[in-house]
């Protein structure tokens, strides 16, 4: 079952601040399943990527097409944050915030964020501000935040950049989960070991464009650029 | 000097001797002040929140409007509320003038430009740092504002609190307006400017220790309740 | 509802009247205290029911434009030159109110004018005029402080001035600091208060029977003997002068 | 009603032929409010920086008694303010009641407390975001205050415009340690006051108008220069 | 060259919130040389014990004794936090600020920071406000900025987390020179590979808990404790 957002039409779409290029031009198209993964050094724009295609920058140059239409996508899509978000609330109920915006009953969205916190491995943290939660398990609180509303498509910034190596294995684990059940993952991250495990395409960038996009396995076996082949040696460990 | 002291001894003794005068005027002041203060939140709050989430094209002007209107003389203020419900003027019909409600429909024009420019304040501050997370689960303009408003409610507190002393200690508008008539639409201000005319500055001064009295414990209440400047909370 | 001058509202004597109006009348009096020229300003625009003031010619000029049905004259105090007790400008000496006062400008003695239009303002120009000298003329030391009664004599305690002020106001006043009253008595300080009730026919909703009623009540010997009876420091202040009609 | 509208076709003259005495006691309200904004600014932000940084035993009551002394109402600054300055009083030798300086004085004492609170307000917002930086660094109390409020100066520009703004509107007190006198301590407030007494609605409305167009101005001037509200600026 | 801070005493330390036991009660003894590397699992209080030992933290029990006293120390030291704070300020005027805090003159100040914006490779953005940083450029920032006084001992709360591959690298050299011109590390990381880099004692944390203390070498070759054994476990990967 492909959600009906996809496929997504990407032509040329710049996003600017104060005239520097944070990304683009880029272009592609991505269908509605499995993986896309963003690598590429810091400042390369992976961030800004994410918030051009969600929406959260501004597409200064280029047109960014949904098959259903933006209003419609902009519902079904959500954003884990490189650096998380924290309401002023408690972990629960930073939790249920999207399911009480959708109008769901509020005991309702209370079991839910239960089991989520339960998923995502918060249950006996529910009751704390969620602002006094450690880094890592701030960012299981945002993961489980947009995933609650079975969004057809996520937008993952680092999600797993201060977690435990456990913690690391349970959200992919998750995520794979969550995939099958067909939501599509855009995912950005350093961590080359989590891009080679849970990526279907790879997008690498360079100075905010698109500098090679491929399916994984080729990408990870044979890059066709230098940059690549380079960026990825840098990664190699020993 | 001596006024000072003796100011003291008789609010002292106003006070403790509940005189049944003062308890009047003084309940009039918190009666008038308080719906004032509930009317204007229900005006100020909203505007602040729109003024925080919407990015419209007068927005910057708006804004320095609502600031500058921080600056609005009471007497004007009294004076045109005058004219509007002057038997006279547009609204006369209701006989409105010379009541409490004409001197609370002042007293709301007076502080919902303070209360909406120290709110705005808090939200932009709130909302700057919510802007991505809310926009990413594309919540409705009335979301994003209940959202901020209800996280930055303690924040807001400062702008209640300033309202409410502005509102409490004003007394140019409600003069012209209220006409401070015995028993009817006096107030502790009115009372005070009344005795200060009289040249009685102990007594005047004596009202307003009072004044003060209260302003400081219905803080004192309010800032306990709230529990606010505690650890960890917000 | 009546307007009514600062100067009559500071003698005090309303405390007195309001209670017995409302026992024989059954009329709930409520008082509105401001400056003449305001109490005016309330009148014309209907917003009280009764005018009671002391200027003549601003009551005369409220009648003729019809704004208020006649004029009534009901009592009258009189004015008092008040200023420090060393009196420099030697006011106390003086023959008249109209020497007092050129007095205080040949000494140049800080005086406070209330310069709002009110009856006392009026009457105090009278005076000035009456001297020959133009009060365009004076310099810093003939201070306007365009305030009430209570303002003016606070500032003239404050700066040690002159100030020319009704006998009630100045009685029931607090703030005495140096000040003591100086010269007093010349008929011309004579201060008429006159009723004047507002035209029904202009504002419909004035209750032109209660204005009547108060107005009877006001000339009737019983308020007579109220007027006349009431004492501040053993002094008489109003002396009443309503022809029962 | 009509008076509303005469008093804008009067203020209207009023500005367009540069009436001299308007621009005497125009001028005069501007003197006498900037200075106080100035002496108040430098009181409050301090004050507030303290509040917001140090963590001493009465740090929640003194909060609390300055969001009270908010609502201080006017005419007992005034008061107070005459009381103390009058001849007979401990600085009545300086004679400087009725002066300027009086004034400015009372509006001091009227707006310290305003403007204390509502930076104190954004104050504390900051410091949550830098405590653990700063605390790090070690610095001394007096950097951490300077950080502060240098880095929240955009937030700070409320406190003053809402400063200014009661300043510039406020009558009461000013009316009594001012006096009002011809020359020497009018201005518009007390003037606007005067002409109401007088009964000349429509004189003072121009008056108010005329001070409500100065403030406006004033708050665009300020933002402007300010570039507030533009996009990653604090 | 050994800093006059050490040896670092702790003895008991706990600190708490609310009732909760963040970290302690801990017991250990530094010496001034090497790295010293805090790791485990997410919550298990690496954070708190870094701030507790820095001081940031309340000391609700125990005692924990700088050779050289408190306020000596409390100068010496400094902290890069898991999630950097960044002044309101352009990138420059973050990095010069501890100088100027010192008295530093500005000129002076200036061209240090420069140097330093160059060493974690930020020269390209001097200017621009560090709010608007990358994530990975923030936390280069905040090690420029922890690092430009010259500290006897600096605290590393995971500050490579969102780095890419050749940052990290980089990164790592950098703290190895610091290392080498006798500044003590305390680093606390999820990057198993950056602790075998780097380490030369490992602290293995759990619920607060130091729950084993070892050299390096010895702890990776052969964990104590079935805990820190199955926390290795769970973090090699395929
Ligand atoms: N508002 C802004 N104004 C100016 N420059 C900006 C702004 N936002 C981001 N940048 C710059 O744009 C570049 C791309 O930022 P972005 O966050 O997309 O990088 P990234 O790939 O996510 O890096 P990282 O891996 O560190 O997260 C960075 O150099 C950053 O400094
Ligand atoms: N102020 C606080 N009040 C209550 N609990 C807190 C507070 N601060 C931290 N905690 C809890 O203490 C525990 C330890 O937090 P800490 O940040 O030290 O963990 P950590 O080891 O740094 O985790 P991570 O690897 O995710 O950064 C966490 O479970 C956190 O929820
Ligand atoms: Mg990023
Ligand atoms: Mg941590």
């Amino acid at each position: 079952m492909v959600s009906a957002l996809f496929p997504l039409v990407v032509d040329g779409a710049v996003t600017r601040r104060r005239g520097k290029v944070l990304a683009g031009p880029v272009s592609l198209t991505l269908d509605g399943a499995g993986t896309a993964v963003v690598i590429g050094p810091n400042g390369s724009g992976k961030t800004s990527l994410l918030r051009l295609l969600h929406g959260t920058a501004r597409l200064n140059e280029g047109r960014i097409t949904w098959a259903c239409g933006l209003t419609e996508a902009r519902a079904r899509q959500s954003f884990v944050f490189q650096r998380p978000v924290m309401l002023r609330r408690t972990v629960l109920e930073n939790i249920l915030y999207p399911l009480r915006l959708r109008g769901v009953a509020a005991g309702e969205a209370r079991k839910e964020a239960l089991i989520w916190a339960k998923r995502v491995g918060l249950s006996d943290a529910v009751d704390v501000p969620a602002t006094v939660l450690s880094g890592g398990e701030q960012q299981k609180l945002a993961l489980a935040r947009a995933l609650i509303t079975a969004p057809d498509v996520v937008f993952l910034d680092e999600p797993c950049a201060s977690l435990d190596g456990r913690a690391t294995r349970e959200i992919e684990e998750l995520l794979c989960e969550v995939r099958a059940a067909g939501t599509r993952l855009i995912l950005a991250t350093h961590d080359m070991g989590q891009a080679r495990r849970l990526a279907d395409t790879v997008l690498f960038l360079l100075h905010g464009r698109i500098h090679e996009l491929a399916p994984a396995r080729a990408f990870f076996e044979r890059p066709q650029t230098a940059e690549a082949a380079a960026f990825l040696k840098g990664d190699i460990v020993e | 000097m001596a006024e000072l002291w003796n100011g003291l001894v008789q609010a002292f003794w106003l006070i403790v001797s509940v005189d049944a005068e003062l308890l009047e005027i003084a309940l009039r002041s918190l009666h008038v002040t308080l719906t004032a203060l509930v009317i204007a939140a229900m005006i100020a709050l909203p505007l602040a929140g729109v003024l925080a989430v919407r990015r419209f094209r007068w927005r910057r002007f708006v804004i320095a409007v609502l600031n500058a209107l921080m600056g609005l003389p009471p007497v004007v203020v009294g004076l045109i509320v005058y004219v509007i419900l002057s038997r006279s003027g547009p609204l006369g019909v209701f006989g409105l003038l010379f009541t409490p409600t004409a001197m609370i429909i002042a007293q709301v024009i007076i502080i919902v430009p303070l209360m909406a420019s120290i709110a705005h304040q808090s939200l932009r501050e709130l909302w700057q740092e919510y802007h991505d997370l809310l926009i990413s689960m594309n919540v409705t303009e009335g979301q994003k504002m209940r959202t901020l408003l209800w996280d930055a409610r303690r924040a807001l507190l400062t702008a209640a609190l300033a309202g409410f002393g502005r509102a409490i200690g004003e007394v140019g508008a409600i003069m012209i307006v209220g006409g401070n008539i015995d028993h009817a639409t006096r107030v502790l201000t009115t009372a005070i400017a009344l005795e200060t005319g009289r040249g009685d500055f102990a007594l005047a001064l004596a009202l307003g220790f009072v004044l003060i009295a209260l302003t400081v414990a219905i803080n004192m209440t309010i800032h306990w309740l709230g529990q606010t400047e505690r650890d960890g909370r917000w | 509802r009546m307007a009514v001058t600062t100067s009559f509202h500071n003698s005090g004597l309303a405390d007195i009247l309001l209670p017995e109006i409302a026992r024989d009348t059954g009329l709930e009096v409520q008082l509105l205290v401001v400056g003449t020229g305001q109490a005016l300003a309330l009148g014309q625009a209907g917003d009280v029911d009764a005018v009671l003031v002391h200027s003549k010619a601003a009551e005369l000029a409220f009648v003729a434009e019809g704004h208020a049905t006649h004029r009534r004259e009901i009592m009258y105090n009189d004015f008092v030159l008040i200023g420090p007790a060393e009196d420099p400008a030697g006011v106390a000496g003086a023959a008249t109110a109209t020497d007092s006062l050129s007095r205080v400008a040949r000494a140049e003695a800080p005086f406070v004018s209330r310069g709002d239009d009110s009856g006392t303002h009026r009457m105090e120009l009278a005076l000035w005029a009456q001297t020959g000298l133009s009060v365009e003329q004076f310099d810093a030391w003939y201070k306007a402080v365009g305030a009430g009664m209570g303002a003016a004599l606070n500032t003239a305690s404050g700066l040690g001035a002159y100030v020319l002020s009704d006998r009630a106001s100045w009685l029931n006043f607090g703030n005495r600091g140096t000040l003591s009253l100086l010269f007093e008595g010349d008929p011309v300080l004579f201060n008429q208060y006159a009723y004047l009730p507002v035209n029904p026919e202009r504002h419909s909703h004035v209750d032109a029977v209660q204005t009547a009623q108060l107005e009877a009540w006001l000339t009737s010997p019983r308020a007579a003997a109220l007027i006349n009876g009431y004492t501040l420091s053993g002094q008489q202040l109003f002396v009443f002068n309503a022809t029962p009609g």
